[in-house]
């Protein structure tokens, strides 16, 4: 199923993984309120890295919910992961919920390995895998901590590094780096990087920060405010692996960069560059 | 045979010393004389005891007549095989705090208006404390008010609490209740021969048993017939008073002896094994007077079996 | 919706098999109807019972006695558990005596009851209070230990008093682990009561179950019971009603 | 550590005032020995009654009666909840018999019970069983439904079969429920014990009770019961070390 | 209490609202395990606005809940606000925590008024001043949803409003824009420092954002690593109000932008600009 890096970026239109057209999605209970998806159709190539962002409430986290198979409500069009309409939870699917989601009453490091567990590795092997991400993630030191014990960017750490561990063909991403500091946030987009361009997984990554879609995406979509849409579509034209400080001085970056922000805005500028 | 030296289960309806007869024989070795290995348990009240015979937890129960007819009279078949106890050992007795507003030597008609404890409604006491104050002229639902209480432990401390004039008491509380404590006085004590004719020699409590085991185990049941008469020729001699005395603390360990003492000499009289077909009638009035039951009265054959007592020579 | 209405039907068909293996069981002479009674003569001495007019009387009565032990205990237990919950000292200091006291048999403790409450309502009321107190008590100590710590601090940081704490947070917090004591508590309440009921009564219930027993009358004791049964039974949709009202907010999908 | 132990000594003193104040009672004549008996003197009674040897063996028949019925019923409640949680079908449509059979009366129900079990160890068992098993049943259920959805969603993408749901997520969601119940349902497994041998039995400190009952000897009926209460408090302390073992990851500072 | 800006924007130094010195705290049950802070000195003016930054783990959430008074470990050190020892919850400030925090049995406006509800405001009045905010941090519409039916963003500006609703003197916040996309943040950020800019409340502001700590705050504090402690302090110069594309553009923003990021920095260059 997995392809070379090299042919996965030349074809992610022809061989589209994640195939979403005109997704409808309401939660409310009466039919007159306006549903968060209308018409909302993207698709993601095997092996594609792309970013989703748009407005804080727009209903990114809901396309990833639905590409997982976690809807419970109204909703209509059409879904397809690997060709498969998308009615349960499919498997190979790894996803990356906004909060954290770590187990209380597990240690981190037992968090990491349950999806090992599930699987049922056994128990020296998967501990050994845990560790390890453990350590790529920067928690070295805190396996036996509970998630209580810890502060919000190492749980979010501890999440990614769970949500690794199962190797998933595919990955749902919602702000997975959002509760870091900028350091701390390269360290693991490098560590996340780093184990992206071994195999190409295809990545969906909804992220609040056009630095981070510009320096790990191939492709981006904007959404629209609700009800969400994909407005605009663009795609990245940085060679890998791509150094953020030689991107960030090319004019390409800074164009792309302020158009797509532009894209975001309602409105008008604002004395601090914000519509009011 | 095939069951000779078997072991027998008895059951006894409530703890109390109308079982005398089983205790003696258990603890003198009748049982074993005859080759039982027996073993006793305590049942609260008629119906579980009953119903452990019949889904067969036990073999024999000794329990009241009046409860045996209630179930042949549903179709169910239990027979009686011997008289443990003949005459009703009860007795009305009255509060000192109903004296204190009611002086005078206390009759069944100065209790009118008074709060009576019974033992359950329906139950032997209750029948037998209506069937007293229609004897004296009352009406039990009008001249007095009826309080069914489960235990006369209860109704020692409900009258202590104030929430009760009198009681109808079965031996030994009567004996607890009044040469113990000295707060009650007997009104009617039947177990010294006062009161309704009905309530001596009538059948009280008999040992029964289930058609199924009979049928099964004769041998066994003669055997236990058998060591019970004798147990009660030994209770009917007055000389064996302090020996009984004894045997009885083993059953009630916590009661005192001189308690025992005046229990048992009154009643000793009471144990006669024999069966005979006034009883049922006897009995049929107490309960008819109650509309616990419907006429006809069942025939001796119905609810006796005597064979047993024929084979311990007795008539 | 599918899966509603089957599971109506499912239990709908598990009632009627039920009741008609009973009903065959007795007529077919499996069973005797003498110990195990039979459902048509149950629903026969019902109808009959209730044009008696005996039988709502004896059912206030008991269900009156129930519920207001149960009312008593669902506060009184609240109450102690927030206190458990809460208070440095007085709680903890409390504690074990209500659970040691909470471990002796009721049934057992007949005498003392009626020597110091009597025979009357207070009997049947305390005891059923009694049962209910402490499973309410547990539940809710349980409920607001399992608050989210962010939340209390979130309500100090706002200003909150320690009764605002209790009001606002803990008790709303703790709402689910009480409203699942409750469901448990109304058969307790019933049971107390019916025990009351058993050591004295003239009325209720437990004092129709103690005549038919001393009659052998095993219809005549199912009778009341299915009645009891039955409200039991409404009383916990109530509180299942209760629940999903109060408890809307939560969006549980397993 | 200072809170923790004034409350040590909070406890000690109220021990001992009620105790004292108990015993005061009786020796001056407020209350009279023969209604209340007094500390002393059940003091005296145990001794006696450890001496003679019989007190462990009535003991030990009760508490086995108890403690089986309420592992089993701990066991088939949790099973229960979480059958009633997480299936579509069977369930929701066994629930509502259990819940309605759950509120008849057990005490009575004893001429049944003796009729199909009998008068030995089953019957205990399954009465204490029979109180058990419904309270736990709703705490777990509860437990099931008060699980974060997030967590669940996180399971379920990580490949979590339903049983694992079950096991790795629910049922540790579940356990402060579950433990609540349980202690809770000490107590209730005992009293369902003691009723068992107040119908019937020939050993066990019901049976004591019995006797005592039986004489008016309230002595005699306080001696077991506070040997009896000791346990079902070493019992509580035991789930509650237990629970702080099995939560610690739970920090709540309230 | 409360100072006229202008007044407050001369002397924050003179008159420090919180001064921390020599802060020691440590979690661990055993003595020998490093403390998360140690020997932390910090103080902030009264009418400041000051921002606090550092790696993910390095204690800035312990370091407000110190403040706070929520800290139930071993701590050592002298911790003022307002010339008070802090051993219990000093009135008047308010906390916006890294978590929402949100009563999941409240609807959004009823969260947003706890706050008054707690100070026996009136409803009519309250309800007024929370539907007010609400609609300031971009809810209108939402207002009867519970929690649970937000995204993560729109839970986010909940507890902001919620924070600012009890117009406390100081002002914790703990990331509260972190959640939001870089337009919905920009919206946020402006209706805060329009409220900020009435009164001059002090606030101590934890961010990863190094664009938000130079757009918003008076003074920029850099944490280290664990053991936490101040290492660098920077004044930020620019003129209020504040144009973020103009600063963006002006050479002193890069500088000091380039200067904190270094001083975050642990080691040396990746290949994508983050330290290996
Ligand atoms: N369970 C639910 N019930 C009702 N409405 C919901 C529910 N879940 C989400 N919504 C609504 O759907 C919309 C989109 O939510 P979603 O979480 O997908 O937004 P988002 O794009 O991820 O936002 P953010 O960036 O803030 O996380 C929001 O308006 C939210 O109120
Ligand atoms: N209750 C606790 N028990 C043990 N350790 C704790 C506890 N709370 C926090 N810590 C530890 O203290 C350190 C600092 O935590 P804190 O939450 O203050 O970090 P932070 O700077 O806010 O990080 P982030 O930016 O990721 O939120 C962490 O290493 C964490 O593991
Ligand atoms: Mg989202
Ligand atoms: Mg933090």
């Amino acid at each position: 199923m997995r392809d070379s890096s090299a042919a996965a970026a030349e074809r992610p239109r022809q061989d589209p993984l994640i195939v979403i057209e005109d997704l409808r999605i309401s939660f409310g209970k009466n039919e007159t309120e306006a549903p968060v998806l209308d018409d909302l159709s993207l698709h993601v190539g095997r092996g594609e890295f792309v970013a989703l962002v748009g407005p804080s409430g727009c209903g990114k986290s809901t396309v990833l919910n639905a590409i997982a198979g976690l809807i419970d409500a109204r909703a209509g069009g059409k879904l397809r992961v690997g060709g498969r309409p998308v009615d349960a939870i499919l498997p190979g699917i790894g996803y990356m919920f906004q909060s954290h989601g770590l187990l209380p009453w597990r240690t981190v490091v037992r968090n990491i390995e349950i999806g090992l567990e599930l699987k049922g590795m056994p128990r020296a092997l998967r501990r050994g895998k845990a560790l390890d991400l453990l350590r790529k993630v920067g928690l070295a030191g805190y396996e036996n901590r509970y998630p209580a014990e810890l502060s919000g960017g190492m749980r979010q750490r501890a999440g990614l590094a769970r949500t690794l561990a199962t190797d998933p063909e595919v990955l749902l991403m919602d702000e997975p780096f959002g509760a870091l500091d900028a350091q701390t946030k390269l360290l693991v987009q490098d560590s996340f990087l780093e184990f992206w361009e071994q195999d190409r997984r295809t990545v969906l990554l909804v992220t609040h920060d056009l630095d981070e879609a510009l320096c790990m995406a191939d492709r981006i979509l904007v959404m629209s405010g609700r009800p969400g849409r994909i407005v605009r579509e663009y795609d990245v034209p940085f060679d890998r692996p791509r150094h953020i400080v030689a991107l960030r001085a090319s004019p390409q970056y800074g164009r792309l960069w302020r158009q797509i922000w532009n894209d975001l805005r309602p409105g008008s500028d604002s004395p601090r560059g914000a519509a009011k | 045979s095939a069951d000779a030296g078997a072991k027998v289960r008895i059951g006894s309806s409530v703890r109390s010393l109308f079982s005398l007869p089983l205790y003696v024989a258990d603890q003198k070795g009748y049982f074993k004389e005859e080759g039982l290995d027996v073993e006793i348990s305590f049942f609260r009240g008629g119906p579980p005891a009953t119903a452990a015979l019949l889904g067969g937890s036990i073999d024999l129960v000794a329990a009241s007549f009046e409860n045996q007819l209630k179930v042949n009279k549903r179709g169910v078949g239990v027979k009686t095989i011997l008289n443990l106890q003949s005459d009703f050992s009860g007795a009305l007795a009255v509060h000192e705090s109903w004296l204190a507003g009611h002086p005078g030597k206390p009759d069944v008609r100065s209790l009118k208006g008074a709060r009576i404890a019974t033992l359950s409604r329906g139950g032997y006491a209750d029948m037998a404390l209506r069937y007293i104050l229609q004897d004296a002229g009352l009406d039990p639902d009008k001249d007095a008010t009826l309080i069914p209480v489960s235990g006369y432990d209860k109704v020692l401390a409900a009258a202590q609490a104030g929430e009760l004039d009198a009681a109808l008491f079965v031996e030994p509380w009567q004996t607890i209740a009044v040469e113990g404590s000295g707060q009650w006085q007997y009104v009617v004590d039947i177990t010294r021969g006062q009161g309704p004719d009905v309530f001596k020699d009538m059948a009280y409590v008999t040992l029964q048993s289930s058609p199924a085991y009979l049928e099964s185990h004769p041998q066994a049941a003669a055997k236990v017939v058998k060591a019970i008469v004798k147990a009660q020729g030994f209770i009917r001699d007055a000389q064996h008073l302090e020996e009984l005395v004894q045997i009885a603390q083993r059953v009630f360990p916590d009661t005192d002896a001189g308690t025992l003492r005046a229990s048992i000499a009154k009643q000793e009289h009471t144990f006669r094994p024999a069966l005979k077909p006034d009883m049922i009638e006897k009995n049929m009035k107490l309960l008819l007077a109650n509309k616990a039951i419907q006429d006809p009265a069942p025939q001796p054959s119905d609810v006796f079996e005597l064979q047993y007592l024929k084979a311990a020579g007795v008539n | 919706m599918t899966a509603l209405r089957s599971v109506a039907i499912l239990r709908l068909a598990l009632a009627l098999a039920t009741l008609g293996f009973w009903e065959a069981a007795v007529a077919l002479g499996w069973a005797s109807e003498f110990w195990v009674s039979s459902p048509g003569r149950i629903a026969a001495r019902i109808v009959q019972q209730i044009r008696g007019g005996e039988l709502w009387l004896h059912l206030a009565v008991t269900l009156g006695e129930a519920f207001t032990g149960l009312a008593a205990g669902v506060v009184a237990g609240a109450a102690l558990g927030l206190l458990l919950g809460v208070s440095r000292r007085a709680g903890p200091t409390l504690e074990p005596f209500v659970i040691a006291l909470n471990s002796l048999p009721r049934v057992a403790l007949g005498p003392i009851l009626v020597l110091y409450v009597g025979i009357g309502f207070a009997s049947k009321f305390l005891l059923a209070f009694s049962l209910v107190v402490v499973p309410v008590m547990l539940n809710t100590y349980e409920g607001i230990r399992s608050v989210d710590q962010v939340l209390v601090h979130v309500m100090r940081m706002l200003g909150a008093t320690r009764w605002q704490l209790f009001h606002k947070l803990l008790m709303p917090n703790a709402l689910p682990w009480i409203l699942s004591s409750v469901r448990a508590a109304v058969s307790l309440s019933i049971i107390g009561a019916i025990v009351g009921e058993f050591i004295s009564a003239q009325a209720g219930i437990g004092y129709m179950l103690d005549v038919a027993s001393g009659a052998f009358d095993i219809t005549g004791m199912f009778a009341p019971l299915a009645v009891l049964m039955a409200f039991a039974f409404a009383a916990d949709r109530c509180i299942v009603a209760l629940s999903a009202h109060l408890l809307r907010w939560r969006a549980v999908n397993i």
